[in-house]
């Protein structure tokens, strides 16, 4: 076991830095940070200044190879644009996201579980029906574009949310539907696939025998199976909220990992980019084994490993 | 038997399904029977013909689009009829009747463990406290022989093997001391040994504890271990039902007959009499019957049996669904036991003098698996240390249980599977050193799974033409030619040529299987268990065809097989594997009457033969 | 909480569209740091916001003794946030950090090109003397050197200069709360704020600075009433907002031109087409800046056709003009060759709008552009490295009221944004640098803008004008040179409050009952 | 595997509908456009990609309206229903340009991107998922490292990136979103490969002497097909969304070139103010994605009928 989480942690690492020295690359060969950094009406010699200073002139491989011996020992840079420690940076811009992420994943298992649950109990009944359209229609919908019509109709026709910001609870509930509903089609689809399978089971066909009926027979007997796909897909789509809340965030202006993300490619921030996408692909990485973790806690079968 | 409260009375059920396209489909169309206390009935039939459907019916577990009519169904003086489904679940599903399925892998919970399964039978609605059920768990445990109970019950069902989950399932069946049990196939996922003792158990079991048993089959040897009476089922009615012992003594149906003559006999010594296939296949349960389902499958069809569908007739102790009178059908029965007979293929010279035209010395063949992108890798040793010789003109059987290493050999013996150590010879040489091409025009396989054999956007003409494809024989026309030989050789009328896999039956995929690994004219089979996948009665057809082809083109075949009745009908040559490994080979008839290995005496006992005991 | 209304909890809402990450002027150049600092600093002199002449502001008074020796002397009694009292020793202190050259700051880097030293001569009074005759002297004292507190940039004897990127010690009307990097700043007034400033002691007790970056939600800011004061609005928008009865709108100059660059110099290609001044001439001829200065800018924003801001000291306005004429165009694109026209790729990193409208032009006289809108780092990388043949620029001066600042920068040898690598125009600039003669200046810089027209290396367009959507119930003064000074806000009981009842109604659907 | 199979050979083909005897009879290809004819989901959702496909190609050559025609001085005209004029039925936008026209266009390019980068993410995807599936092992890993590495990348940030580095255009677009949308072209193609392997028609494919290469396009490749077609309707649909994302994050389409996503965010100003701007392009993209959505489900459920799950 311990020794797999080992294995673990090498791969999300390994990913991190691959992925991170796309990241890299991508930026260095786009944007000038140095200008990015001097602004708009900045003078020549400032940029030039800049570049010096933040040691941009060196071969990208010494920025590269420099960059991932500080963040083995720990030290996760300076931001050129921030002036900031990168560290805090990202804790800063953190719990924004880290809160939009878990109420947008509690309205996805809020919406999509019972909604698949319900179908999955009556296939081709009404219920089906309605939760197929919900998700045909959450997958076809922009969510940006949502996003934007729940702003009009929620926050100022109606008044009941704030419009943009993040500052109380309150501004997180539009966010957190809009981006909690495009999770909602796989999840529920997988919900009603996973127990419509569970169903016709040959365990389940020997607990109808035993007596089991409806609601236990779902809950007792189906659940724990059909919600091992449920959690990979779960964890993928968490994994996807944080590093993918950058639209979300973006329309409802929320200051958090994704909007820190967008500023810093636009401003041309490399540390800062680079260790978001580093922490993205680790947090990804991480947050599939904890799914097989619980899957492994749910399914004794998958403990063998 | 007790005439006045018998335990379970069922009359007149049908079932009627609608498909998804709206078609009406009867897969049980008035099935009468009646269970006394204690008593054990045995249901045998062919894939379809509503054994299964019998059984979930009277449990109340009848898929969503089906609908169940009888005039009658009563447990004891309780009528199933006019009871709610919940209250069914509460006083009669796992409570009075205990019901055992055929897959012991997948029917229990993979997530919970063995004694949560347990004990929740006897605690759903307040049945019982966990505690007492929790001692019975293990008394029956103890029973049903599943040594340490106490340890399993906080075990997994994947952490035991198949054979001790079955024995949970009977545990768990009996729970809450049903008074009758039903166990739909509990036999048939299980190798030969375990299911010889899982029978055996469910027998004591039985009269020890005077249960009403139905025991469902399609093996008619099975069944005849555990059970008193038995009943024929085929296309969703009983054909015959009778005493075990007159049933199988003297049949009265036809298709009671074929069935006793179409399975091969253990018992009896190599080279017997042919097997009395019953030609054509079970008929689909969409039509509409207006005759006897039988008629299409019957010597002695004539024009009373298409008017409408005879009703059940009674004859002794016997009952039979035929318009022919029993004295009739007896003697044609006994008469058709000499004259339908057809010679056994005349014994081919095996030639032991050349090298063998394959072989594989000291072969062992390890697989490493590693789960994931970081697991950590483990091995198997499928194969270990195995010498085996296939000379020309003989029929070399492989059999020993499920995992022992038998398809492994043979795929190194065909090529398929490089082994780890030793070499595998064709004609004396390395295999190596022969191009898949040159091997392929003398040695072609014939799979276990006709489903996945055949690539299923082909049609048959094109799957069977294939090779020729390959080996650049000949154009489109005179392949076209070809095809249609073997097509006829193994029996497939001309018309499939342009279908699809999917608009046939499993057997007859299988010939067009055998067609394929004819084509190329070669001079071996490798048969991987061709007829496991078929009905009996379809499985004699195949072994029939294999021994006409024999004679005619002179194959030499490697069979691999599992069902010793076959190999005792079949070879000349049997090695029996255990583990990877021979642990012992030799002639036929010298393995079956003087085993020397403790397996292959224990295989030899599991053998349940119907007629062994009426004889 | 949010606010319904700012005068209620007397805090003023702000919106920027770029976010504020860092509260340290001294190292940062963009406007929004500018605004701040206007806000939190004091400096030694101050622009006045309608006349745009410098003034004293820390300073008492002050005197050149000649052309390069300047003595200042500081007023009594100016407090620090943290309670401390203002010295000469401070100011030595941020002059002498700011020359030298290790410490690399950054808004006033080139203060030490024109200041030699600074020395203490009185008990108030410190003596500045210049290298050469700067005629900028005041205006870089007034705008890029905020008076820090002696050891600012000392922590634990150790120079940190990030010491103030988050906690600012200043000596301006307002101090900070909090601030939250990237997306808030909390300021609130400092009462001890030495009496006479010429700023005046503000009246507004806080403002909150939001980082809002897109319209769509800072309208929507402004229309659910939690946001009290917009700048930089685009016309539209602020067209929009003012007519929903939600807001007013104000307009007013900014020091912001745009223009469109030229490869006049050949950057991009020994032979592009830019090079031939026919063709740079029907690019000024072809695009039709009337159209797009009443549709797409509005009201505020005036044509020009020199390269500058007229209101700057020395923007010669009598030069060359190149009318809207899309058939001259034509006629001078067939003249040099290019009967049909030749591909172009037209940068552009602000005003999309716009950007396509001159695209589009330009189109129509048969040049095939090809229009790409990045961001600015992307552009200016782009620009260095020489592959921009043509890009939509704008120039703010840094809000200062003289060409100097906009030739300086645009046509020195050394600058990529010197497409024309005009030496003669270099030449006249630099003479004009090291002058306090005003009217040698002007004359050359009359010159060069004189040039620059001639050679068509730039199709100037326009004076940006400068858009604010403010609470209907907030007075703010709108000042002419485009930079607010938000310590001059208020809140207003007069006649306009009748717009107070927004504060109870905040729906869009009620602007029909107005 | 000792045991007898006896299932029902009609039953171990494949769910439900091939049990009618009377359909046995008929070929696969019969058999499909039954079922397919059936799906209410398909017919609806192709129905609407078709018009949509139609009105996109057909609809900019017969109306008389031009899509990039700026007319500055009838800028943000509103649509015939809020008292517009016919002569722009849908108004227009910032610039004067016609509105209706713009749509028609934008369809034009969601399709186009949609279908060529989801014919690249599947050309990837399929050649890698294929390989890892057929060959196992060292390929195997190699692949999943890839893939895990792709699932972890924040993809609209390096989207982002690319687009600067690049420069956007459609060429650009299309390759980004194909570029970086093949997982699950991967993971079915590798997982259905890696279970055809096992069959027996490929060992006998094998045993009759057929080259791998044979096997790869004769036995392994057409039996994908179906599959293929599902993901790729379905990654098109994908696809769709992401050009629309991007271009409304500003690092798409470019204008005057009009894309949906890229119109919304245009709009997006003065969504309060003049709402059809955002209104209009998102319904068109609904409409849109939702077709291609139906008949992807539509075709999973009539192709692969086991798939459904
Ligand atoms: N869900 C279903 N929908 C349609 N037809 C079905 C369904 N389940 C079973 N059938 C049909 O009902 C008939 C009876 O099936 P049943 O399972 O009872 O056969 P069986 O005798 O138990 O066969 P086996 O030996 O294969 O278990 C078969 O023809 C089968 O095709
Ligand atoms: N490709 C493979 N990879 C890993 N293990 C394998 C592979 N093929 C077979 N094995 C293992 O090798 C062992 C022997 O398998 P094999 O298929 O030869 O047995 P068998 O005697 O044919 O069994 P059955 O009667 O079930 O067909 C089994 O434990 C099996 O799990
Ligand atoms: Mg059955
Ligand atoms: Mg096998």
């Amino acid at each position: 076991m311990l020794r797999f989480a080992i294995r673990r942690l090498l791969l999300a690492l390994a990913v991190g830095f691959t992925v991170s020295l796309a990241a890299f690359l991508a930026l260095q060969l786009a944007t000038d940070p140095a200008q990015a950094i001097a602004g708009e009406d900045a003078e020549p010699a400032v940029v030039e200044q800049i570049r010096i200073e933040y040691g941009l002139d060196r071969p990208l491989v010494t920025q590269y190879v420099d960059w991932i011996g500080n963040v083995v020992q720990g030290n996760f840079g300076e931001s050129f644009y921030w002036h900031q420690s990168v560290a805090d940076l990202i804790l800063q811009a953190a719990p924004t996201t880290l809160k939009l992420a878990t109420f947008s994943i509690l309205v996805t298992i809020l919406v999509a579980i019972p909604l698949g649950a319900l179908a999955a109990m009556r296939p081709n009944s009404w219920v089906d029906r309605l939760a197929l359209s919900v998700s045909v229609s959450a997958q076809a919908i922009p969510n940006f574009w949502l996003g934007l019509v729940v702003i009009v109709i929620f926050s100022v026709h109606l008044g009941w949310f704030p419009v943009a910001g993040d500052r109380t609870l309150a501004h997180f509930v539009l966010p957190a539907f809009v981006l909690g509903m495009t999770s909602v089609p796989a999840v529920m689809r997988l919900t009603r696939a996973g127990l419509l399978e569970a169903f016709e089971a040959d365990y389940i066909r020997t607990a109808r025998a035993k007596g089991f009926r409806g609601y236990p027979l779902l809950k007792k007997q189906a659940l724990r199976n059909a919600m091992l796909p449920v959690i990979s897909v779960l964890a993928v789509q968490l994994g996807n909220k944080l590093g993918g809340a950058i639209i979300t965030e973006a329309v409802f202006s929320m200051r958090g990992l994704g909007r820190l993300a967008v500023d810093s490619i636009q401003g041309g921030d490399i540390p800062t980019v680079q260790m978001l996408v580093f922490v993205f692909a680790m947090t990804f990485v991480l947050l599939t084994f904890i799914a097989d973790l619980i899957n492994a806690w749910i399914d004794p079968r998958l403990r063998l490993r | 038997m007790n005439e006045h409260a018998p335990l379970l009375r069922v009359e007149n059920l049908s079932i009627t399904l609608k498909t998804p396209s709206g078609e009406q489909v009867q897969p049980l169309r008035g099935v009468n029977f009646e269970l006394s206390r204690g008593e054990a009935l045995g249901i045998v039939g062919e894939s379809g013909s509503g054994k299964s459907m019998s059984m979930l019916a009277l449990m109340g577990l009848l898929p969503s689009n089906a609908r169940r009519d009888a005039d009658s169904l009563k447990l004891g003086d309780k009528d199933l009829l006019q009871i709610e489904d919940t209250t069914f679940a509460r006083e009669i599903a796992g409570k009075r009747i205990g019901m055992i399925f055929q897959e012991p892998m997948t029917s229990l919970n993979p997530v919970y463990t063995i004694g949560r399964q347990l004990i929740e039978t006897a605690t759903l609605y307040g049945r019982g406290t966990a505690r007492a059920a929790r001692a019975r768990a293990i008394e029956l445990l103890n029973r049903v022989g599943v040594p340490e109970p106490e340890l399993r019950l906080d075990q997994y069902p994947h952490q035991l093997s198949g054979g001790l989950r079955q024995r949970v399932m009977i545990a768990m069946a009996l729970m809450n001391e049903p008074e009758l049990i039903i166990a739909d196939e509990p036999t048939t996922a299980l190798d030969v040994t375990i299911k010889a003792q899982i029978l055996d158990l469910l027998a004591d079991l039985q009269s020890e504890l005077g249960m009403g048993m139905i025991l469902v089959s399609h093996d008619i040897g099975a069944v005849s271990r555990a059970v008193d009476r038995i009943g024929v089922m085929y296309a969703g009615a009983f054909v015959e039902k009778g005493p075990l012992d007159d049933v199988f003594e003297h049949p009265l149906h036809p298709y009671t007959q074929g069935l006793l003559q179409c399975a091969p006999r253990a018992t009896l010594a190599h080279g017997g009499p042919r097997l009395g296939a019953i030609p054509g296949s079970v008929p689909s349960p969409f039509k509409r019957l207006t005759r006897c389902a039988f008629s299409d499958r019957c010597p002695h069809v004539h024009d009373a049996c298409y008017g409408s569908e005879p009703a059940l007739r009674s004859a002794g102790n016997q009952a039979y669904r035929c318009v022919l009178d029993a004295e009739q059908l007896q003697s044609d029965n006994d008469h058709s036991d000499k004259g339908v007979v057809i010679p056994h293929a005349t014994p081919v010279q095996v030639e032991h003098g050349d090298p063998p035209v394959l072989a594989l010395e000291s072969a062992s063949c390890v697989f490493t698996t590693r789960r994931g992108l970081l697991g950590r890798s483990k091995d198997n040793r499928a194969v270990d240390d195995v010498s085996i010789a296939l000379h020309g003109n003989e029929i070399l059987a492989i059999v020993g249980e499920s995992g022992s290493g038998k398809t492994t050999t043979a795929r190194m013996m065909l090529g398929l599977q490089q082994p780890t150590s030793g070499v595998a010879l064709f004609r004396g040489e390395a295999l190596e050193k022969s191009t898949p091409r040159q091997r392929a025009q003398l040695i072609q396989p014939v799979f276990q799974d006709p489903y996945s054999s055949l690539n299923p956007l082909r049609t048959v003409g094109d799957s069977i033409g294939r090779p020729l494809v390959v080996h650049g024989v000949g154009n489109r026309a005179s392949r076209r030619e070809r095809a249609l030989e073997i097509m006829s050789l193994v029996g497939l009328p001309e018309r499939f040529y342009n279908s699809y896999p999917n608009q046939m039956s499993g057997g007859q995929r299988q010939r067009v299987a055998i067609a394929r690994a004819l084509v190329l004219e070669p001079k071996v089979l490798i048969c991987d268990e061709p007829t496991s996948a078929l009905d009996i009665s379809v499985q004699a057809q195949i072994l029939n065809l294999l021994l006409d082809l024999r004679e005619r083109l002179g194959l030499t075949y490697l069979l691999i097989t599992h069902d010793l009745a076959v190999v005792r009908y079949f070879a000349t040559r049997v090695v029996v594997m255990k583990s990877g490994q021979i642990v012992e080979s030799g002639e036929t008839e010298r393995v079956y009457t003087q085993p020397t290995h403790p397996y292959t005496q224990e295989l030899l006992a599991s053998i349940s033969d119907p007629l062994r005991r009426s004889a | 909480g949010c606010t319904d209304d700012g005068s209620q909890d007397d805090i003023l809402d702000v919106a920027f569209q770029s976010q504020v990450s860092n509260l340290d002027r001294t190292f940062t150049t963009k406007r929004e740091y500018i605004i701040l600092s206007q806000l939190i600093d004091d400096f030694l002199f101050d622009v006045d916001p309608e006349t745009l002449k410098y003034e004293p502001l820390l300073a008492k008074s002050y005197e050149f003794i000649n052309d390069t020796t300047l003595d200042v002397t500081l007023r009594d009694g100016v407090k620090f946030h943290d309670g401390s009292t203002l010295s000469v020793k401070d100011v030595l202190y941020t002059y002498n950090f700011v020359l030298d050259p290790d410490n690399g700051a950054r808004a006033n880097r080139n203060v030490s090109d024109w200041l030699e030293s600074v020395e203490q001569i009185g008990p108030m009074t410190v003596r500045f003397h210049l290298s050469y005759p700067y005629p900028l002297a005041l205006r870089d004292m007034a705008v890029t050197v905020p008076i820090r507190k002696a050891g600012s940039y000392t922590v634990d004897g150790e120079l940190d200069k990030s010491a103030l990127v988050t906690r600012e010690n200043g000596l301006g009307p307002y101090e900070v709360v909090h601030f939250l990097p990237g997306r808030e700043v909390m300021l609130k007034r400092f009462e001890d704020y030495y009496d006479g400033s010429p700023k005046g002691k503000p009246a507004i007790r806080q403002i909150r600075i939001h980082t809002i970056s897109d319209w769509g939600s800072a309208q929507a800011g402004i229309l659910a009433g939690e946001l009290d004061w917009l700048y930089n609005v685009p016309g539209d928008i602020a067209r929009n907002l003012d007519a929903s009865g939600y807001a007013k709108r104000l307009v007013g100059p900014s020091m912001r031109i745009g223009f469109l660059q030229l490869d006049a110099a050949g950057l991009t290609g020994e032979n592009a087409p830019l090079t031939d001044l026919r063709v740079r001439r029907a690019v000024n001829h072809a695009i039709n800046r009337q159209s797009i200065v009443e549709n797409l800018v509005g009201a505020g924003a005036s044509l020009i056709a020199t390269s500058c801001n007229p209101v700057q000291f020395g923007c010669e306005t009598d030069v060359q003009r190149y009318p809207y004429d899309p058939r001259k165009a034509r006629e001078l694109l067939t003249e040099a060759g290019y009967p049909d026209g030749f591909p172009l790729t037209l940068w552009a990193y602000r005003d999309p709008y716009v950007a396509e409208a001159m695209a589009q032009d330009l189109r129509d006289v048969g040049i095939d552009v090809s229009l790409r809108y990045v961001p600015l780092p992307v552009l200016n990388k782009a620009r260095s490295a020489g592959e921009i043949p043509a890009y939509f620029g704008t120039w703010g001066a840094g809000g200062t009221a003289d060409v100097a600042a906009t030739l300086s920068v645009m046509w020195n040898m050394n600058t990529d944004r010197n497409l024309a690598q005009d030496p003669l125009i270099a030449k006249l600039v630099a003479s004009a640098e090291r002058t306090q003669v005003k009217e040698t200046r002007r004359q050359l810089y009359s010159r060069a803008l004189k040039r620059i027209a001639d050679q068509a290396y730039w199709a100037p367009l326009y004076v940006f004008p400068q858009n604010y959507v403010v609470n209907k119930r907030l007075g703010f003064p709108v000042p002419s040179d485009g930079l607010p000074r938000l310590y001059l806000t208020h809140w207003r009981s007069d006649g306009d409050s009748t717009s107070g009842d927004r504060a109870s109604g905040g729906t869009v659907g009620n602007k029909g009952g107005n | 595997m000792s045991s007898i199979d006896n299932t029902l050979p009609e039953r171990q083909t494949s769910a439900g509908v091939e049990h009618t005897e009377s359909l046995i009879t008929l070929t696969p290809r019969q058999l499909l456009h039954r079922r397919a004819f059936s799906h209410w989901g398909l017919i609806i959702g192709t129905l609407t990609v078709i018009a949509l496909v139609l009105l996109a190609v057909v609809g900019p050559l017969v109306l008389p309206f031009d899509a990039y025609a700026q007319e500055l001085a009838g800028r943000l005209q509103p649509p015939v229903w809020a008292g517009g004029d016919w002569a722009h039925p849908l108004g227009t936008d910032h610039l004067g340009r016609d509105y209706l026209a713009r749509l028609l266009i934008g369809a034009r390019i969601s399709l186009t991107v949609g279908f060529f980068a989801a014919t690249l993410g599947c050309i990837i995807g399929v050649t890698l998922g294929v390989c890892a599936g057929y060959f196992g092992g060292r390929i195997d890993q190699a692949v999943s490292y890839l893939l895990t590495c792709q699932l972890a990348l924040p993809q609209i940030l390096l989207a982002m990136a690319l687009v600067f580095l690049i420069g956007p255009s459609i060429y650009v677009v299309i390759g980004v979103i194909g570029v970086l949308q093949w997982s699950y072209f991967l993971v079915v193609t590798r997982s259905a490969v890696m279970r055809i392997r096992e069959l027996d028609y490929i060992a006998s494919a094998k045993t009759i002497g057929s080259s791998t290469r044979s096997i790869f396009w004769h036995e392994v490749l057409p039996n994908l097909r179906s599959q293929i077609i599902v993901i790729f309707t379905i990654e098109m649909g994908v696809a769709i969304l992401s050009e629309a994302a991007l271009s409304f994050l500003g690092v798409g389409i470019q204008s005057p070139t009009p894309s949906w996503g890229l119109m919304i965010s245009e709009g997006r100003q003065s969504m309060f103010f003049n709402p059809w701007l955002t209104i209009l392009p998102g319904i068109a993209l609904f409409l849109l994605v939702m077709g291609v959505n139906l008949m992807g489900d539509g075709m999973r459920d009539v192709l692969t009928p086991e798939g459904r799950h």
